[in-house]
């Protein structure tokens, strides 16, 4: 009995029992919503029949501030957007600053970014992977995660003194020499990382409970993806075989091989599968990266007061949430005219409403946690 | 008139003072069942659990308990002021109630009434209208979700749960529960192993019944923020929470009686076995080693103190469950082993069943109602129908037509799992019809 | 400097006047076309150019300038691996066709737009504030908006602080 | 004497939740006093020494049938019927006819008390475990009722499920 879809904007009040529909409120202050996202679901019974989000509850008017700063003074508040992978964020700026000097951060600076990058990419899959279990009910894999994740947050420590908000980066390269044991610590992390994560997927992907509350939940076909612009796993989840790594390489990401995951429907289930491979296939990248890193300067000529030509440029990196791109338009000064930053989470999150339609409450709390939205970027 | 109200009281003290100590001890156990989850929690998560109050968490009960008398008892304004401190006493008194046809030992029952374990059934079941007036009466909406949300799961899995008792009281041929461990000890084996379906659909149906592991949906924490109990705190809010963990124990005793043959031993007939009469001591004695062994590594001195006074009880113990071995002794009183070591076994079987419930909570993420409900229906209650059928077979075949034990329950449990196997591929090819593919 | 290859020849073809200028900036190409018809060029792009994949839309403000306004759509074609930006410009008052039809992604991207630069999209589902409270005034990221402005009603009432003037 | 005691609590306990039903103006309340006089019947079973009865009492009424009472006072809002007057103007006619029809019962039962046998209480200890008397009864001599009876059950367990069907 296909059941039938009550179509949004047409007779909104009525509903298949003839009952009035109940509005449930979730957030801003709710346990699963990651976040302040306030969402207002309307329900016929249990079933979602509409929903509105609500942001702005974070909005800290990032790209007003940008118009004040000069382009170092900016960059630390780049790792406040998405708090949970906040090198990736740097290396985003940073990267489109260069290209707006024409100039190139020197090879190694290039590859230790890029391994730190990877090693942030886990990190925040790691912190995706424990909430989303856990929102689904699953309590252990949290904790087995954020074990994991300490190793690289210490990692990071030793880097640059920071643990989350790292600003490990400078436009034109690094300000920190690597500490001597990076490689050491980076192999001690990732040799036995591939069985860490065997031991996740032994808790989860068989699991016939954690199959049932996944599979065919909250389904996104390839074509509704690029129509609703999502990026990254949510993108490639549902069959759009696109990672800007191997698109468009940066850094050092040309000098690596890996595969690019994909699911084939884009439910919760494959996009589950699809993260848990790339932190594999990061892991890979990073042994890889380990191996030779070159010597040499760590930062580029890149002077003291950075006054960029007049013009603009727009740079997109792969962020562990999809594509995290900056326009950044110059207009000769030390100070930015204007930075726009593409936030991945809120341009996957518009795909949310869709996404829900017709499923229960508890599918809407497993659709938020599978899109993977931190709301400090999606809010800005 | 004096004489038989003093006749009466005498003929009833045994029961009383068993009722006083059920009243009494529970809410202590169930408060070290919370302890020993949130360690055995800790242990699966790869950390330590309570630590900080008495040694390795020891009086952490205690601590929760006063914490709970201290806080503040909130009634939100409209709420239905008599329904809401009603509500939460209904739970408990009908989880207390249900304890009372239970046989923890041979000595230890308050009541062996004929229809024992029917009449544990019935009470819990009164325990609904706690959850379901609970969830009304504190007039706020994820509350009155919650409440219809367990009340429509306990009703569906009772019903399951209620075919596998009456599975496994085919065997026994009757409702008393001193009765029924006798018929296993006549009969054997344990129930258990004659009808494992019913076993198995018991196990599943009990831990929906007390919304537990993969069942919890009622508080939900990420959907419905606590259910039902959302507006309660303080000690009302440790009334549920105490009818909680008292159902379980309710529920795990249900099944030691039935299926897991109560106080008697494992493997109670075959005098090869008997070594493992020594085994409560032993056990006792090892745990008594262990407190002695960590007592220096407390941190502070009187922390090693009570690791010490716990290592001194543990020895004792196991010289009051050593004593009847000794000849001496137990020719003096002859009702003393089956006695002590009974209430050991039935209290070890108890624990470990809680124990396999914390498990299972640990490893499993939660059902989505819809798929719960699927699950009680569609699968368990006539998976259950079915194994009730079953084991009135094998009883034909046993008793009449002198099949042995082996091929009559061998043969019926396989074709009860072929049943099982028939109704999951069913209810599996049906899932797929049932996928909301959002094409709007 | 200018940008000659043969996509510009095939939208000067298809859109003559319509396309203004064309340039590249940092190895970027760039196209400024005119406002009234940036719904059909879009559509074009996504059609016949595979641009099927809008990146991101943005505004940028130049105050001194008379159509003061740039709406940016920076696009993406996975067939041909290439980015295209397109620029229109606008004043304060004009409307901008939404492109919220072809891409649904625009959706909230213009909803910022509007809701920071005051960009009114013609077309568009409901067009009301994303980020900030709805009875806020004023659109921060123009240029004549700096930090006094923020001392608005809203902020007094919601956020008890008292009045900086 | 002990039994009298124990009797007259709960058939007192019965009657005043009894009428405390009928009076009180919220519907949850009413459907609290009449979980407890259900009990409280169940509880004369008890004292009876009908161990079954009191079970299956406890069971069906107050697990099964006052469950679904108060599921259905839960799922439709309360809010509506609360304004509605509750007493009609001819609650005094009602009360009228309450008087006459106990002035017949208590005139029948005083001319026709020597006719009533009532048979002497059995001694508790005489009495055989209730439940294997009852089983052995109901399949034995009562056998076409109890069929009957579940075939009735079934219809009705059908006519719900069909009525319900709508959604489904």
């Amino acid at each position: 009995m296909a059941d039938e879809r009550i179509p949004f904007a047409t007779h909104a009040d009525q509903t298949v029992l003839g009952a009035d529909e109940i509005v449930l409120n979730m957030g801003p202050q709710h346990p699963s919503t990651h976040g302040v996202l306030r969402v207002k679901l309307r329900l016929d019974g249990e079933k979602v029949i509409g929903s509105e989000c609500v942001i702005g509850y974070l909005h800290r008017g990032v790209e007003k501030i940008a118009e004040h700063r000069s382009y170092q003074q900016f960059a630390p508040y780049v790792d406040r957007m998405d708090y949970v992978a906040a090198v990736s964020n740097g290396l985003g700026y940073c990267e489109a600053v260069e290209k707006l000097l024409g100039a190139e951060a020197p090879p190694r600076a290039r590859v230790i970014r890029t391994i730190l990058t990877e090693l942030q990419r886990i990190a925040s899959h790691l912190f995706w992977l424990g909430t989303h279990a856990l929102d689904i009910g699953a309590l252990t894999p949290l904790f087995y995660c954020l074990r994991e994740r300490e190793e690289i947050l210490k990692i990071f420590e030793k880097f640059c003194g920071a643990r989350l908000t790292t600003h490990a980066f400078r436009i034109g390269g690094l300000q920190y020499e690597a500490y001597d044991e990076l490689e050491k610590d980076v192999e001690r992390f990732c040799t036995p990382f591939d069985k860490r994560v065997d031991e996740y997927e032994s808790l989860l992907t068989e699991n016939r409970i954690w199959v049932g509350r996944t599979k065919g939940v909250g389904i996104l076909t390839s074509k509704e993806a690029i129509d609703y612009g999502a990026s990254g796993p949510v993108l490639r989840a549902s069959g759009v075989k696109w990672d800007i790594r191997k698109a468009m390489p940066y850094a050092a990401y040309d000098q690596y091989k890996f595969e690019i995951p994909t699911g084939k429907n884009g439910d919760t289930y494959d996009r589950y599968i699809v993260r848990m491979e790339e932190m594999r296939q990061s892991r890979l990248i990073c042994l890889q990266a380990i191996e030779n890193i070159p010597a040499g300067p760590i930062m580029g000529k890149v002077g003291k007061v950075l006054k960029p030509p007049p013009g603009e440029v727009y740079h997109a990196i792969e962020a562990p949430k999809g594509e995290l791109g900056y326009y950044i338009i110059s207009d000769g000064t030390t100070q930015p005219y204007r930075v726009r930053i593409r936030p991945p989470s809120l341009i996957n999150l518009e795909a949310f409403d869709k996404m829900i339609r017709g499923h229960l409450v508890a599918d809407v709390v497993a659709i938020i946690g599978t899109l993977d939205i931190v709301l400090g970027e999606v809010d800005r | 008139m004096l004489m038989n109200v003093f006749h009466f009281v005498i003929s009833i003290w045994v029961p009383l003072v068993c009722a006083l100590i059920i009243v009494a001890v529970l809410p202590l156990v169930a408060g070290y069942i919370v302890l020993m989850e949130r360690k055995v929690m800790a242990d699966m998560q790869a950390r330590l659990g309570p630590m900080r109050v008495g040694p390795h968490g020891l009086l952490q009960p205690i601590a929760d308990a006063l914490k709970l008398l201290i806080k503040e008892d909130i009634i939100p304004d409209e709420a239905d002021k008599a329904i809401f401190w009603f509500a939460p006493l209904i739970s408990v008194t009908a989880a207390m109630l249900a304890m009372s046809a239970l046989a923890i030992g041979p000595w230890f029952q308050i009541a062996d009434l004929n229809v024992g374990l029917l009449f544990v059934v019935g009470i819990s079941a009164l325990g609904i209208f706690g959850i379901v007036l609970g969830g009304w009466s504190s007039n706020s909406h994820y509350s009155l979700l919650g409440a219809l949300r367990s009340a429509a799961q306990l009703v569906s899995y009772e019903t399951a749960a209620g075919m596998a008792i009456v599975g496994g009281l085919l065997l026994a041929g009757t409702l008393s529960t001193r009765e029924i461990i006798q018929a296993q000890n006549d009969y054997g084996t344990w129930f258990a192993f004659a009808a494992p379906v019913g076993f198995f659909v018991y196990i599943v149906a009990s831990i929906a019944e007390t919304n537990r592991a993969p069942f919890d949906l009622p508080e939900a924490e990420s959907e419905l923020v606590a259910g039902y109990m959302t507006e309660y705190s303080g000690f009302r809010w440790a009334l549920y929470f105490l009818a909680e963990y008292t159902n379980m124990v309710v529920v795990a005793s249900i099944a030691t009686t039935l299926f897991l043959g109560g106080w008697l031993r494992p493997f109670a007939g075959t005098p090869a076995f008997n070594f493992l009469d020594y085994f409560p001591s032993v056990l006792m004695l090892a745990v008594g080693a262990y407190c002695f062994y960590r007592a220096p590594k407390q941190p502070v001195k009187v922390q090693s103190l009570f690791m010490v006074a716990v290592g001194l009880l543990m020895i004792l113990a196991a010289i009051i469950l050593a004593a009847p071995l000794v000849p001496a002794v137990s020719d003096l009183l002859p009702g003393l082993k089956p006695g002590l070591h009974g209430a050991f076994w039935f209290l070890l079987k108890v624990g470990l069943y809680i124990y396999l419930f914390m498990w299972l909570r640990f490893t499993f993420p939660r059902y989505r109602f819809d798929q719960l409900m699927r699950l009680g229906w569609q699968f368990l209650i006539p998976l259950s129908i079915v194994n009730v059928m079953g084991i009135g077979l094998a009883l034909v075949l046993h008793r009449h037509w002198g099949w042995g034990h082996l091929p009559a329950f061998g043969l019926t449990t396989l074709l009860t799992l072929v049943v099982a196997a028939w109704l999951g591929w069913a209810e599996e090819k049906k899932d797929k019809v049932h996928v909301f593919v959002g094409e709007t | 400097m200018a940008l000659d290859n043969d996509l510009v020849k095939r939208y000067k073809e298809k859109f003559g006047p319509a396309i203004l200028e064309a340039w590249t900036d940092r190895k970027q190409a760039i196209l400024v076309v005119a406002r009234e018809l940036l719904g059909e060029i879009a559509l074009y792009s996504r059609d016949h150019e595979k641009f099927d994949w809008l990146s991101d839309l943005t505004a940028v403000d130049w105050p001194k300038r008379e159509q003061r306004f740039d709406i940016v759509l920076n696009m993406y074609s996975f067939e041909k691996n290439e980015r295209l930006r397109l620029k229109a410009h606008a004043s304060a008052d004009e409307r901008v066709p939404s492109v919220q039809g072809i891409w649904s992604t625009a959706n909230w991207m213009e909803r910022e737009v509007y809701d920071m630069f005051g960009v009114i999209f013609e077309g568009h589902p409901d067009l009301k504030r994303i980020l900030l409270p709805d009875e806020w005034q004023g659109h921060p990221l123009r240029k004549d908006y700096d930090i006094l402005t923020q001392d608005t009603a809203w902020v007094r009432e919601n956020l008890g602080i008292e009045s900086g003037q | 004497m002990l039994d009298h005691i124990v009797f007259y609590f709960f058939a007192a306990l019965a009657v005043v939740s009894a009428i405390l039903v009928v009076t009180r103006r919220n519907v949850v309340q009413s459907a609290i006093f009449l979980i407890t006089a259900l009990l409280a019947t169940a509880g004369i079973f008890l004292q009876l020494h009908a161990e079954f009865l009191f079970i299956v009492q406890v069971i069906l009424y107050a697990g099964g049938i006052m469950v679904l009472f108060v599921f259905v006072i839960m799922l439709i809002n309360m809010d509506v019927s609360l304004h509605q007057v509750q007493f009609n103007r001819q609650w005094w006619l009602g009360l009228l006819l309450a008087l006459v029809l106990g002035a017949e019962l208590t005139i029948a039962i005083a001319i026709g008390r020597s006719h009533l046998s009532f048979g002497e209480a059995a001694p508790a200890s005489a009495l055989e475990p209730s439940t294997q008397l009852v089983g052995k009864v109901l399949f034995s001599e009562y056998m076409l009722p109890f069929e009957i009876a579940s075939i009735l059950l079934l219809v009705a367990m059908i006519g719900a499920v069909v009525m319900a069907k709508k959604k489904i």
